[in-house]
């Protein structure tokens, strides 16, 4: 493992920091668009049950 | 006949038991590899040269900006099948990527453009990839709007299937068109992606993270398909069964 | 038949004024507010009027087309016309009478702008020919976005057509260029008329078939 | 002769039936009505019999080739053009049968008044001009009953009767019930 670049990157060193940005704003993209979709998935699966 | 297969074998109902089935399991399964790729990427590689580590957006902007444009080929295809054989599931599918590429090509343009702060010292440089990748976001859009503003869904797929197509023969155009007009400047940009060596302590991880992002987008696409299978089918008698 | 049709869509278009001089009239407005808000004695470069006379063209043949099947398709005259297996045709007149009765006089109002901008006559001209085949490109894209967004406003037309004009306005911005240096334009030029001939003959088809599918 | 052949016909929109399993066969120089409520689906039908939609499961056999006099839910007039010039752009000539036909509805006087002035009913009868001057031997008539006076109302079912009798074929849709014993063809959502 490369000790100087895992503590440069956690320590947001040298440009890093946008590096982070990036990485929250990706999973939180992805994340949400997920939850998202699971949330619809289980109402509409509700819904036809329910009127079944 | 192969109207009669893929009517057998590609049907709504027998494709929502698949993906119901594989679709999370597979979408876990790239999240983690993707994530692998990326602690690789970020960890285990040295830093570039000339750019530091803000170089280490790549395996994020890499991946985003070439799936930006497969999932508009992909969209094309399922639409000349739908429009071909009649296919609704090709339909339900082929809408479902549409905001599945206008997230993914929004992200390309955002890493893209956090990533030319410290590299080109501003957020934004009219070069001919970026240009051509808003026209890309804009065009997803207009697809979504498109099919949004039709009651009568039948007819909402025809349209938005042929626009899809148009779109798809229009791309390398508007590509070509832009990558000759941003000859009209002088000032040379850094291109971003195509260096003319990279190192294969970069390569590897990268290609990693391009692979296991198209499995992760991909079942992205499975689940907005489930979505839009379970909102239009919701009338027929066979979800009711799951 | 067909030349009876041609007739009938240059009546029903004459006959409804307010749809074709009127983009004409907004095109002289939005002209005049041009040097009105840019200090017209500065020695700014032809390259700014040209691109703005480019852009605005778009914009007004766009409003210029808003009409274009949205009228026929409300009174049941579309419907007829598919009855007959009339679509392509009537789609192909439409175009071309909205291109002679609003693409053509845009394009001599920019000439006459641009003349009196102090351009040289050569550029002017050159600009007047371009503007020409490219309203009819624009025409058929814009037909075809009303055709898609028909009754739901022309901004959804606007936002799924101008992606594909951008190549053509390109190679306009470049045409634009190379005429400034006094280079040789018949490479653009043949490229536009090209194109012009491939858009006008396969778009029709196109929003025939987007037409009929409204009509189902 | 047999004319349009149904079988279990069939649509939907958006996964919703509008027409389910219609079964009829139509004979050439027959008149005939197609009944049901309202949202039944008899616009629908017409459109599926004229070939402006396809029909989402089922047959459908039209042997008829040639082009159909077509009379939709739309006048089919343009609003900022005045009688005459709406007649003409509908390749009507002004000889005395039409000059008549206007005396009989009314319309004479209005002749060079735009249509957009008129009332749905005058509208009604203009667009039925074309109807009433068509050559072809099929007329498919959406609600053609609709809005007209009493007296507009027996001129078309004579003119309707007349037709059938020169062997053309005549459907048409209407909810209304006559007295009269058409052929009828009823439809349910």
């Amino acid at each position: 493992m490369n000790q100087d670049s895992l503590i440069n990157i956690l320590s947001m060193g040298d440009h890093g920091v946008y590096v982070w940005i990036v990485i929250v704003v990706l999973f939180a993209i992805l994340g949400s668009t997920i939850i998202l979709l699971n949330r619809k998935i289980r109402q509409a699966k509700q819904e036809i049950n329910e009127e079944g | 006949m192969i109207k009669k297969f893929f009517h057998q074998f590609a049907s709504p109902k027998s494709y929502f038991a698949i993906a119901n089935k594989f679709g999370k399991p597979v979408l876990v399964f790239f999240f983690l590899l993707y994530l692998g790729a990326l602690v690789w990427g970020l960890f285990f590689t040295p830093p570039d040269a000339i750019q530091g580590d803000s170089y280490r957006i790549i395996y994020m902007h890499v991946p985003a900006s070439f799936m930006a444009q497969i999932l508009f080929v992909v969209m094309a295809i399922t639409s000349a099948v739908f429009l071909i054989w009649k296919l609704k599931l090709a339909a339900y599918v082929s809408k479902s990527i549409a905001p599945i590429g206008a997230i993914v090509t929004f992200f390309a343009l955002f890493s893209g453009s956090i990533w030319g702060i410290p590299t080109w010292g501003t957020w934004w440089q009219w070069d001919a990839r970026i240009t051509s990748t808003l026209i890309l976001f804009i065009m997803y859009l207009g697809l979504i709007s498109l099919h949004a503003s039709f009651e009568n869904k039948d007819k909402a797929d025809k349209f938005f299937s042929v626009l899809v197509l148009i779109g798809v023969v229009n791309i390398p155009i508007i590509k070509k068109s832009v990558d000759w007009w941003s000859t009209l400047h002088q000032s040379a940009s850094i291109t971003l992606t195509s260096k003319p060596t990279i190192d294969p302590v970069m390569l590897y991880p990268l290609m990693f993270s391009i692979v296991t992002f198209i499995g992760l987008i991909f079942g992205l696409v499975v689940l907005s398909s489930q979505n839009e299978i379970l909102k239009r089918e919701k009338y027929k008698s066979w979800v009711k069964n799951i | 038949m067909d030349r009876s049709i041609l007739f009938i869509e240059t009546y029903k278009l004459y006959k409804r004024r307010r749809a074709w001089i009127g983009p004409v009239l907004v095109f002289l407005l939005i002209i005049i507010s041009f040097p009105l808000t840019l200090d017209i004695n500065s020695e700014n470069p032809p390259q700014i009027y040209l691109s703005f006379i480019w852009i605005s063209t778009l914009l007004v043949t766009m409003l210029g087309t808003e009409l274009i099947f949205s009228d026929d398709f409300e009174d049941g005259t579309l419907e007829q016309y598919a009855v007959n297996n009339q679509l392509i045709e009537i789609v192909f007149y439409k175009v071309l009478v909205h291109w002679l009765l609003i693409g053509i006089p845009l394009a001599f109002v920019a000439f006459l702008f641009i003349l009196s901008l102090d351009i040289s006559i050569r550029i002017s001209s050159i600009a007047l020919i371009c503007l020409i085949i490219s309203n009819l490109i624009f025409i058929n894209f814009f037909s075809l976005g009303n055709a898609l967004s028909l009754k739901k406003g022309s901004i959804l037309g606007l936002l799924i057509t101008i992606p594909f004009l951008i190549p053509v306005l390109i190679v306009l911005g470049k045409m634009t260029t190379s005429a400034l240096l006094g280079l040789s334009l018949v490479g653009h030029l043949s490229l536009l008329v090209g194109v012009m001939f491939l858009v006008a003959s396969f778009i029709p088809f196109i929003i025939s078939f987007i037409l009929r599918t409204h009509l189902e | 002769m047999k004319l349009i052949e149904a079988k279990n016909v069939s649509y939907k929109i958006n996964d919703r039936n509008i027409l389910n399993n219609i079964s009829f066969l139509i004979n050439f120089g027959e008149l005939v009505k197609i009944s049901g409520d309202n949202g039944s689906g008899k616009t629908t039908l017409l459109k599926i019999i004229i070939g402006l939609t396809k029909q989402s499961k089922g047959e459908l056999i039209n042997h008829n080739e040639d082009k159909v006099c077509f009379l939709g839910h739309k006048n089919n007039l343009k609003n900022y053009l005045s009688i005459k010039e709406n007649l003409m752009i509908q390749g009507l000539k002004l000889n005395s049968f039409n000059l008549d036909l206007l005396e009989r509805f009314n319309l004479r006087r209005h002749i060079d008044n735009s249509v957009g002035t008129l009332s749905f009913g005058q509208q009604k009868k203009l667009s039925l001009m074309r109807v009433i001057n068509s050559d072809k031997n099929i007329l498919i008539l959406d609600e053609p009953f609709v809005g007209l006076d009493q007296n507009s109302k027996e001129f078309l079912k004579n003119f309707m009767e007349a037709k059938v009798k020169e062997n053309k074929t005549v459907i048409f849709t209407s909810h209304i019930d006559f007295k009269d014993d058409y052929r009828e063809i009823k439809i349910n959502g």
